[in-house]
This record gives C-alpha cells, sequence and structure tokens, in this order.
C-alpha cells in the first residue's frame, strides 16, 4: 500500500515489546502490597493534599511560544525544501515570514513574560 | 544480488518464498515478512540499549576515574543483564490514586517513542528503513509522543513531585524543540528533502563543514530534549528528587531508564546523519551494507560519546538560565542562522564546491561571533548593573 | 472489501469513540488526551489519503503543541478539574439532537452531489506533495499572501494571548 | 478502494461530536476542546477533497496548513481567555460567566 503501512507496523511492535518487557516484570514480580508501600513517596514525610496544585503561569507562556513556533516551522520546513530552486525573493519572503514572528517574540521578552520568577 | 551485497532483499525474497509456498497470500507474506524484520530491528535495538547500561556505566567511571562495573562476568560485561532481572523480579508499586490507565501507558509510549525513530534511519544504502519524504518532521513527532508521555507519567502518579517535575521538563522539552526545529531546517535546505536519505547522499561534504554553527545548535537542543545534563533538572535530588519517573519501580522504571539511553544513542546516531554523512565514509559504504552498518553504528557511538562527555563534565544548570538561555539567546540565533543559510544557499548557486562550503563556513562563524559579542556585551552590562547594585548597597 | 477499507473502517472507529470520549468525559485531563487519541486517528485518516505531509504535521502540532497547552490549561484552571457538578448543561438533549440534525443534514445535503462517491485516481509517479507546496507557498502567482497572512496571523495570536491573559493590573 | 463519501461521513460525524461538546459543556476549556474536534473535521474534508480532485492543485493542503495556523491561534488566545477569566472570576464554568445579563 504506502510507506506509512510500515511505521503503522513499528508503532505496533514499539509498543509490543515494552508491553511484553513490563508484562514479564509484573509475572515475576511479588505482589504484596500494604498502604504504607502505595503511599506517595514525599522523602518519607507524610504526604499532604493532593497531587494536583495550581501551576504558574509561566508554563503557558512557555508552550504558547513553543506552539507559535512549531506552527511556523511547518510552514518553513515545505520553504526550505524548495528553496534551492528558487530565487531570491523566496528568501526574502522566508526573512519576512521569520521577522514577523520574531516581533512576537520580541514583544513577550519585553513584557517580562520569558522570566522564570 | 548475493547475500553480501544485499542482505535485506535477499532474505526477505527467501522468506516470502517460503510464506508463499505454504498457501499464503502474497500481499500477507510480505507484510509478515516486513513485521518481522521490524521485530528484528527493535529486539537488536532492545539488545543492543542492554549494552548502553554497561558502556555508559564503563565511560563515567572513566571519567570520574573508576574503574566501573568489574565483577560480574568478563569486565562486567553481564552487569546489565543482572540489573534486568533485578529490575523483572522487583516489586511493581502503582501508588495509592493514582491513575493507573494513564501510569502504565506512560512507559510504554515513552519507550515507543523512542523505537519508532529507527523507523526512518536509513542504515546502509540498500537498507533505507521506511523511505518517508517527511523523515526531519518524523524526528519531531516521535519527540511529541515523548513529551506527551513523560507528562502522562507526571500528573498521573499523584505525587507533588513527580507532577512539579514533569511539568517541568515538559515546559524545557518544548522550550528546545524550537532551535531544533529550525536547525532541521538547514540540511533540508542543503539536500533539498526532508529525506533522511536524500539528507545522507547530498552530504558529499559533511554538512558539519558547511555548517558547524548548526550541528552545535543541534547538539545543545538534542542534549535539552534528553533531559541529560546540563540540562537533567529531573535528576536535582534536593529539589524534584527523581522527577516524572519517581513512583515508577520496576520494569516500568526500566522502560524510562532504557528508553533515555536508547534516546541518547539513537539522537548520537541523528547527529551522525544529519551532520556526518551517516553511513558514508570515503565510498567504503558501497563495498558492503554490513560495512556500512558499521560506519553508522562508530559514528553514532561517538556522537553517544559526546553527548556522554557534556554530561560527565558539565554542571546541571538552573531552570530559569536552561529557559532564558533557550528563549533569549538560542531561538533567535537559531532563526537568524537558518534565515543567513538560506540567503547563502541562494546567493552562492552554482558557485564552486569549494566556494560554497568556504563561504558558508565563514558566514556561520560570523553568525556565531555576532552572537556572542551580543551575548558578552549584555551579560557585561548586567554585571555592571548588579554589582552597581551590590556597590550601592554596601555604601548604605 | 479490501484491507484498505477494512483499515478505514476501524481507524474511523476508533477516532469518532475517542472523539466522543472527548465530549463526555468528566475529567479534563482525561478529556485532553482523548483529543490526543483522536487527532491522532485524524493524522492516520490523512496517511490513508496519501498526505504524509498533513499526518505528521498533524503530530507536530496537535499532539506535540496544542494538547500540551489544553493540559497546561487545564492546570492552571483546576478548582474545576475534578468536581462533582455535571459537566453538561441543563440543555444537553437539545444540543444533542441540533448535533445529530447537522450530522443529518450534511449527510443529506452531500448525497445529491454528483462527486458523492467518486474514487481517487492514482498518484502520479514521482509526484512531490512537500516540494508542490514550498512552491505554491511562495510562489507570488499562488499562495504567498496566505503565507505572510499566517504569520501576522500567528503574531496577534502570541501578542494577543500573552496580553489578555497576563496583563499586571 | 475508498469511495469520497466515506470521508465526507467521517468528517460530518466528527463535526457533529464537536458541536454537541461546544453545546453542552459547562467548562469553557472542554468547550474549546469541542472547537478542535470541529476544526479537525474541516482538515478531513479539506484534504480528501485535495486528494479526490487534481492531486497537484496544492489548495487542499494549503488551507488545510491555514487551518492548522488558525487553530493554533484560537486555542492560544481562547485558553488565555479562559485564564484571564479564571483569575478574575475564579471559575471556568460558561454558564456562570454571566455579567453581561446584567
Amino acid at each position: 500500500m504506502n510507506e506509512w503501512l510500515y511505521v503503522a507496523l513499528f508503532i505496533v511492535v514499539g509498543m509490543i515489546i515494552p508491553i511484553g518487557a513490563i508484562a514479564a516484570g509484573f509475572i515475576f514480580g511479588p505482589k504484596k502490597p500494604n498502604p504504607i508501600k502505595q503511599s506517595t513517596y514525599e522523602c518519607g514525610i507524610e504526604p499532604v493534599g493532593e497531587a494536583w496544585i495550581q501551576f504558574k503561569a509561566q508554563y503557558y507562556i512557555f508552550a504558547l511560544v513553543f506552539l507559535v513556533f512549531d506552527v511556523e516551522a511547518v510552514f518553513l520546513f515545505p520553504w526550505a525544501v524548495k528553496l534551492g530552486q528558487l530565487g531570491l525573493y523566496a528568501v526574502m519572503e522566508g526573512i519576512v515570514f521569520v521577522g514577523i514572528l520574531v516581533v512576537g517574540l520580541v514583544y513577550t521578552w519585553r513584557k517580562g513574560m520569558l522570566e522564570w520568577v | 544480488m548475493n547475500f553480501w551485497n544485499d542482505p535485506l532483499k535477499v532474505a526477505a525474497a527467501w522468506l516470502e518464498g517460503i510464506f508463499t509456498g505454504w498457501g499464503m497470500d502474497a500481499v500477507l507474506a510480505h507484510v509478515l515478512v516486513v513485521f518481522l524484520g521490524v521485530f528484528l530491528l527493535i529486539t537488536i535495538l532492545m539488545v543492543l540499549d542492554i549494552f548502553l547500561v554497561w558502556i555508559e556505566r564503563k565511560v563515567v567511571a572513566r571519567f570520574q576515574d573508576r574503574i566501573g562495573p568489574n565483577r560480574v562476568g568478563p569486565y562486567g560485561l553481564i552487569q546489565p543483564f543482572a540489573d534486568i532481572i533485578k529490575l523483572i523480579i522487583k516489586e511493581d508499586t502503582t501508588p495509592d490514586g493514582a491513575d493507573k490507565v494513564v501510569y502504565n501507558l506512560a512507559p510504554i509510549l515513552s519507550m515507543m517513542s523512542v523505537l519508532i525513530l529507527w523507523a526512518v534511519v536509513p542504515l546502509a544504502p540498500v537498507m533505507l528503513g521506511i523511505d518517508l519524504n517527511v523523515g526531519v518532521l518524523f524526528l519531531i513527532a516521535a519527540g511529541a509522543i515523548g513529551t506527551l508521555s513523560i507528562i502522562m507519567a507526571g500528573w498521573s502518579s499523584n505525587n507533588k513531585f513527580a507532577m512539579i517535575g514533569g511539568f517541568r521538563q515538559v515546559a524545557v522539552m518544548v522550550a528546545f524543540e524550537v532551535p531544533m526545529l529550525a536547525m532541521l531546517m538547514i540540511p533540508t535546505i542543503f539536500a533539498g528533502s526532508m529525506n533522511m536519505n536524500a539528507i545522507i547522499e547530498a552530504q558529499n561534504v559533511w554538512f558539519f563543514f558547511i555548517s558547524p554553527l548548526a550541528a552545535l545548535i543541534f547538539l545543545i537542543a538534542a542534549i535539552a530534549e534528553l533531559g541529560r545534563a546540563p540540562f537533567d533538572l529531573a535528576e536535582g535530588e534536593s529539589e524534584l528528587v527523581a522527577g516524572f519517573n519517581i513512583e515508577y519501580s520496576g520494569m516500568k522504571f526500566g522502560m524510562f531508564y532504557a528508553g533515555e539511553l536508547l534516546h541518547a544513542f539513537t539522537f548520537g546516531g541523528f547527529w551522525a546523519i544529519l551532520f556526518f554523512g551517516g553511513y558514508r565514509f570515503f565510498g567504503l559504504e558501497q563495498v558492503s551494507p554490513f560495512l556500512a552498518i558499521l560506519i553508522l553504528v562508530i559514528k553514532a557511538m561517538l556522537g553517544y560519546w559526546v553527548i556522554m562527555w557534556v554530561k560527565y563534565t558539565m554542571m546541571r544548570i538552573r531552570i530559569d538560565q536552561m529557559l532564558g538561555f533557550n528563549w533569549k539567546f538560542l531561538t533567535p540565533l537559531s532563526f537568524a542562522l537558518v534565515l543567513v543559510t538560506a540567503l547563502m544557499n541562494t546567493l552562492l548557486r552554482g558557485a564552486d564546491s569549494w566556494l560554497f562550503v568556504t563561504g558558508m563556513f565563514l558566514s556561520n562563524v560570523v553568525v556565531g561571533w555576532i552572537a556572542l559579542e551580543i551575548a558578552r556585551s549584555v551579560a557585561r552590562k548586567e554585571r555592571e548593573r548588579v554589582e552597581g547594585v551590590k556597590a550601592v548597597e554596601a555604601h548604605h | 472489501m479490501t484491507a484498505e477499507q477494512i483499515i478505514f473502517l476501524i481507524v474511523a472507529l476508533f477516532t469518532l469513540g475517542s472523539a466522543l470520549m472527548v465530549v463526555t468525559t468528566r475529567n479534563l485531563i482525561h478529556a485532553a488526551l482523548w483529543l490526543v487519541a483522536t487527532l491522532f486517528g485524524v493524522a492516520v485518516i490523512y496517511a490513508l489519503l496519501n498526505a504524509g505531509f498533513m499526518a505528521v504535521v498533524q503530530v507536530v502540532v496537535y499532539i506535540g503543541a496544542i494538547a500540551i497547552l489544553f493540559i497546561f490549561a487545564v492546570m492552571l484552571t483546576r478548582k474545576d478539574l475534578r468536581d462533582n457538578t455535571p459537566q453538561t448543561n441543563k440543555n444537553w438533549w437539545a444540543g444533542a439532537l441540533i448535533a445529530v440534525l447537522t450530522f443529518a443534514g450534511l449527510v443529506f445535503t452531500l448525497q445529491g452531489w454528483s462527486g458523492f462517491s467518486k474514487t481517487a485516481s492514482a498518484v502520479p509517479l514521482g509526484f512531490d506533495a512537500i516540494s508542490q507546496l514550498g512552491e505554491q507557498l511562495t510562489s507570488p502567482t499562488a499562495y504567498v499572501l496566505p503565507f505572510e497572512v499566517a504569520s501576522v496571523l500567528l503574531l496577534a495570536a502570541l501578542v494577543g494571548a500573552v496580553y489578555v491573559a497576563f496583563n499586571k493590573k | 478502494m475508498i469511495p469520497l463519501s466515506w470521508y465526507l461521513i467521517l468528517a460530518a460525524a466528527l463535526f457533529g461530536i464537536g458541536l454537541f461538546g461546544v453545546l453542552v459543556r459547562r467548562n469553557a476549556v472542554a468547550i474549546l476542546l469541542g472547537v478542535e474536534l470541529m476544526l479537525n473535521a474541516v482538515n478531513i474534508n479539506l484534504v480528501a477533497f485535495w486528494r479526490y480532485g487534481d492531486v497537484t492543485l496544492m489548495a487542499g493542503q494549503v488551507f488545510a496548513i491555514i487551518v492548522f495556523a488558525v487553530a493554533a491561534a484560537e486555542v492560544s488566545v481562547g485558553l488565555a481567555l479562559v485564564i484571564s477569566v479564571y483569575r478574575r472570576r475564579n471559575t471556568v464554568v460558561a454558564d456562570e460567566l454571566d455579567l453581561l445579563k446584567w
């Protein structure tokens, strides 16, 4: 059919083998759970509250900037593939494209959003 | 076409002959043979992975002036197998309140995201793996699954350290994926294709000599992606204990651990493929595919060795410095480099080979030098500002 | 039924099943993970359509970035993550009715179209979609304007999001 | 071979499910998840029309990529709005955001 079938096979086999290894551990390992053993590890101190604590906004900013550059790369990869056969105008288009996005990065930077406070 | 020159096709034809001889459908036989081939490749990788444990421990021992494992078997070679037996017969605990399905899925996805990277690795001129025309982006796509597995592990463990560790790790990984994406564009520009094999074919001169800065930035981004020192914030014992995999034990932890080692070796391999000519070495690869595979493995080992060298000689960087370094220095620099490379590639088109290489090399050096000068002057101003403040404080 | 059709049906069922989980799961992180499964299914659909570039881009952008953004956003607004109030509003049956009617209307409208059940011709040999894409995205007679406008859109999104969410006032 | 209709029906179904999510979920983040499903349904259509029309005309794929950019913009601004609202009103339930009704 097409080459993606082989990728699918890789994904399937790539999951079978770790599953097999973990299953081996499950079969041969002892299973003697007790409440202390099952409690979450906090360096010996009894866990207080739950782990689903609230996070700071900086994580969102980093993911956001990453998302923007990720989508940008999607546009730039076809450009990069074809660049060898295109004229100078294509390079200029790329410079404009990246330049506009760098403005966004600079704005985020100037707003102090790239700091890990 | 004999076995020595094209082992894959010969073996595949032989096996398919056997299967169709049993009255199997031709298409089914083909799929089955490919399945067996993939299974074989991944099994070899897992065995290699076991030896990587030994290699890593031996190398770190040498860096730290120790001997390393030397008791179990000759040179301690059996040690990793003992480790595996230990991991298998360990109790597999699941913490209270963990999200069972997600918790168990995470190590599987983590290992899978590393193993599927080998789908696009061209092992030899006649053993291309899967000849995807999006090979370079496939690298990032597999990395996306790895990132997801870390978030899943961190979230599902119901542990504060795992949660914070996982989220920090993901923040660093996605941050360094930006320069990595940009640096993957540079071999793409030179080769005019995203296909891994086309990139190797285009390297009559290794891309390292054409764009050394790109190779360097790719290595830095790869190390951050791997979460190894100096970017190994999960290992920060005093802050995060072990990061996202703190609650994992037994073979599930083994999957994360083995995945990390194989990932490092794999990125050594991709570094070799993208910048050091992959399986090519002065035409030796044409002699036999076995020789080509040997060349690739040696280059990948050298790349892996560089990654280990960095790991065992650098200190861990604080997370704010890591992210600041990426967003304020590496990202602008890598995009500037992409644009300069695109411009020079167009200007130098049709020029002699030596002119092209020299021009590219010099442009890289200039870009790197300018970036370092800017960083240095900014750092000097910052230092003066901080020290000035201190001087004023002392005065009061 | 050919093997391709069987694969399509399995993938389509997987995609739609995960999509249903996205809109019905109570736990929002689970909903985001089911979204990842759905998007992966869509990526497989692209691969079936011989659009390899779209498939890998789907994984890179959606699973690598958008899903992560969703999970981060859920963690930032986590008070509602595990509350026990119903996750759907009172008029859920009206919503379901509208959704079903939309689906039925779309299928009914499409059924009258002459090209509804046409089959694809083979992709020409040596056709490279990515290189075509690169050429047309930069060609002044084709899509260079959308190409540059996308950049402006992304800039606006970045600036807007940073301004809206984290204006220190 | 798979007829075009299969892809179109899949896309319509995905669109319907997404619409259902947008209409009935109370949590604003979940509503955005529904919007993502709808955008993906559109993308399946675009790529399917590219494949079943003249493959040398890249319009379908180009617009699918533009939809990626639009989806990214929508998600980033949408989630930023949700986070902003959460910080001011301490809720992300869409029903409770009724300030404009007054």
